[in-house]
């Protein structure tokens, strides 16, 4: 049964992997998203989280993804409250410690609107790493005796042929897209990012094609200068999309932090009323602004540059 | 100068588990009252103390009154040794580099796990919770301190869902499962400290806070607790380490 | 003004095998032959070639007259768009990244194997070659092209030790193996370009080079090659390709 | 059998991993290893070859070492000529492709003197990663079929436990000690490497301890500027020397390319007269100084300087 593998490979050899601009709109890279796809998100909880191509895709009406992202946080709520995702892989799902549980997840899974499959952390990040690699498993050691296994019918428990040591083998997986935000790239999709890189490298190569949002682009000449920095290689990218502040009101690595602000305003409505509140923010802020621009205006300028006050100051540290 | 004779139940939580560290370890902690605790005892008794993060970071330094909100955000970062990936650094446990997984609990049983994804029937769920995150990987491959408040409805005979791993039934239970090395070192409460049998796997008194009865314990605990006729009464915070404590959090976030 | 009429051996290989190459393509390239093809390749037919190096390099920009003296040092890495670990370098062959594999090979046999670590029985070696290097992970794992001198010593029945898998013992033994992807695509000698029959998997001849025999090819060559009667004969090398070329490699360290 | 984990934990559990200064002399670094022992070689052909530490290895005397390394080269060549090693785990043994096969290599393998292990590139490179993983195996899709298959009795053959295709899985290789250089790190060892990385992170946290040796020691303060450059922590090192030039003849990235010459005259030498030649080579450059200054002096102060210009044109470029 190796057409799965072939498959895949198949995947990869139809599309131009040659080193070619690739730079379009928001909405043009949405456009690049079936509904019923399974979508790989880069960073973790409010870190580099890919928002304003989450945000495009929602206002794009997508139905039915499932989305697979080590820890999820608002952008979670997000893509259950709008209807565009009803199935997330992950292994951890609320907005963020601070704010407790997320009543939106709370609302979509326990009314069975929704799926949340949980998985330990490091085997979300074996199973990318299998999906980077070709091979249809990795082998750990952890989620082994809890009921995290036991409600998970895809794993299998093997008496190690070497050890006789019992083992977990985790399958790989590899999405059908990932979105992933990046501090810079070029117009080819050469990527590098700076501070906690998290699954992104393994996500990227797993996934059968990769969206990159950027908060600038820089020259492949650039790139060049320093390609040891680089983290992804143009060939697995489909799309480059320049969008500063892209994670907002999430945080993207040395250039800003998290807008605390309105973290605690989004939660306190949603969390107040899952299904109103949402509603509220939805049209509010997603449906209503006609561009990530306005988008961002609302959130204001002046908790954006706070922000980004706030993030030069951890890396100039 | 910090009142000394009065202290929350959270400081209380943060002083007892950073006299469980020892200088040169090597811990994996969450944030909240592990993060703080670590980073306390760093300040006082061990100085050569490594802290490691779930989101990929290996020796920050944590600035006072600057306490990261996750482990995953950049805040975490701030001059440390290293930053790698998310598996990678959960991979460090597996190869079995930590000493420690110190992390905080909302149920814990008699045996050590901890639940963290369901209240009540995970088919039918009366509360979904934010599931595992790093806790069932932390927890299956590290000696573990976890950090909780003491309340009969968190000390339980079996957790509805183990999400992390203490000694599953008991006995060899989890050296059974395939998770021969790690397991449940210490819970520390507001009310005392505690370990496991070494034979049965269930969770006994080992030190009683001052002013702490055992029947205080057993009143709030919902399963039979033994403890030794000799147990242990903790010494108080002491001045030092409660002004260290406020220093670290002094708009008390994790310490009300 | 480059002799057009006259070239060597190596040259004729060279722009033979960069003929092959398809513009778009994603090469993983050896030194010596298919780097010198590749590089030629990129600057005429194929602008938009990319090429990958074992050592860890994509895209790399190859300097005229510095050429790399192997694909693990530094000099492969001038101006790359990506530098990454070497076993990660092969993990993009394994997940299917990479269209051509091109390596030079020292013995094939008629399924299309080489050996590059036995001369004699492996258990009493008369010479111990240097053996696979990434060739085996290479030809495993996508389809090849491979450039070599033509002589009946390197072209045998079966070799001694597979060291890089072509078509096995022929028929579906490589994808029975194991090896469902990928496979010897081309050979090309200093004589013609091979091919390998569909079903069989034995090799043929696909295209003679200007003024050579079916006949030379089969004197020269150690098992019997089955020949198209209206089998090909390639355009000799142009003064462009000899120009180009000789622009690489001005001291013919690969091309003498 | 979880044993052999238990044992491997236990050798990282013994070990001091705290933050502290290891900063100390070849000589002493060299008492680290004891004979008997495997010992995983850094870098990759001529790049960032663990030189001097392994003349220093050679002069304390070591025998009967393992050394396993991607790609060995003319180090090789000095480790069994000297007697140092006698069984080598590697994908391609030669000084290095331009100058042919290695004689050295030939006379020790063919006359039964040594061992020299045969892998695929990618199973050496796999092997280090399960080990540094914490596995006992990883699975991959080459050596299949194949003679190199054939001759080893370690991997097994498995049917996909998810996709019943025919899989090969490799053991874990967690050498007693990996010998690393770098070009720079902190008096921990947490280390900083530019360029090609080869597989020396992966090495590096499969081994039990590393020795590190360095272009340079910079203090602990830089490396925290940017610790998303660092790829060894500290806690995996167990002694730190600083060794200019430590590579050569053989390069190291962005600092100097190779001292063809002298290579040009190793080789000649060697490959000539196998043993005879090897001895005057050891004799003259490796027994004969007293320190690897003296040792570069006889390389020659110019061909370094040449070789230190041409290193730096490349990352200059």
């Amino acid at each position: 049964m190796s057409e799965t593998y072939l498959e895949l490979r198949r995947k990869l050899a139809e599309r131009d992997r040659s080193l070619h601009e690739k730079v379009m709109s928001l909405e043009a890279a949405a456009g690049l998203v079936k509904d019923g796809e399974t979508v790989g998100i880069g960073g973790s909880t409010l870190s580099r989280t890919p928002m304003a191509m989450i945000w495009a895709l929602i206002r794009a009406g997508r139905k039915r993804l499932t989305c697979a992202r080590s820890i999820t946080s608002s952008e979670g709520d997000w893509l259950f409250g709008s209807g565009a995702c009803d199935r997330v892989i992950t292994s951890w799902f609320s907005q963020g410690i601070v704010w407790g549980i997320s009543k939106v997840m709370r609302h979509h899974v326990e009314t069975g609107k929704a799926r949340f499959d949980e998985w330990s952390h490091m085997s979300v990040g074996l199973r990318f790493k299998a999906g980077a690699m070709g091979v249809p498993f990795l082998p750990v050691r952890s989620m082994l005796g809890s009921d995290v296994l036991r409600q998970r019918p895809e794993p299998r428990e093997i008496d190690c042929p070497f050890t006789g040591e019992k083992l977990l083998l985790v399958p790989a997986l590899n999405p059908d897209v990932a979105l992933i935000h990046v501090q810079r790239c070029d117009p080819y999709g050469n990527a590098q990012m700076d501070g906690l890189p998290f699954m992104d490298a393994d996500l990227a190569m797993a996934a059968n094609r990769v969206i990159l949002t950027t908060e600038r682009i820089v020259s492949n000449d650039q790139i060049r200068r320093a390609p040891d920095h680089t983290k992804i290689p143009f060939f697995a990218v489909e799309a480059v999309v320049e969008v500063p502040f892209g994670c907002a009101p999430h945080e993207c690595g040395g250039i800003y932090e998290p807008l605390y602000d309105h973290m605690d305003y989004y939660t306190s409505l949603v969390n107040k009323d899952p299904v109103g509140g949402m509603k509220e923010y939805l049209d509010r802020y997603v449906y209503g602004p006609k561009t990530w621009v306005e988008y961002l205006n609302l959130l204001g300028l002046g908790p954006l540059l706070d922000a980004a006050l706030r993030g030069r100051s951890i890396a100039n540290a | 100068m910090p009142d000394r004779d009065t202290y929350t139940a959270s400081e209380l939580l943060a002083v007892m588990s950073s006299r469980l560290l020892k200088d040169g370890q090597v811990v994996f902690a969450g944030v909240g009252i592990p993060l703080l605790a670590a980073t306390l005892a760093q300040g006082l008794h061990c100085p050569g103390l490594t802290i490691l993060f779930e989101g990929g970071v290996i020796g920050p330094m944590i600035e006072p009154g600057k306490l990261p909100p996750s482990t995953n955000e950049q805040r975490c970062t701030k001059r440390a040794n290293m930053v790698l990936g998310s598996t990678d650094v959960l991979l460090l446990l597996q190869r079995g580099y930590i000493d420690v997984g110190f992390m905080g609990g909302a149920q814990i049983d008699r045996h050590g796990n901890l639940n963290s994804s369901f209240i009540g029937d995970p088919a039918k769920p009366k509360t979904r919770l934010p599931g595992t995150g790093g806790g069932n990987d932390i927890s299956s491959l590290a000696q573990m301190i976890v950090a909780m408040k003491h309340e009969k409805r968190r000390f339980v005979e079996h957790v509805d869902f183990v999400t992390s791993p203490g000694f599953l039934t008991g006995g060899s239970s989890r050296r059974d499962s395939g998770l021969p090395s790690g397991g449940m070192y210490r819970v520390v409460t507001d009310l005392g400290i505690f370990g496991f049998d070494d034979e049965t796997k269930r969770m006994m008194i080992l030190a009683l806070h001052p002013g702490v009865t055992t029947g205080q314990v057993q009143e709030n605990t919902g399963f039979p607790l033994s403890a030794d006729p000799d147990v242990e009464v903790t010494a108080r915070p002491t001045g030092r380490e409660l002004e260290c404590l406020r220093r670290l959090d002094p708009q008390r976030l994790y310490t009300a």
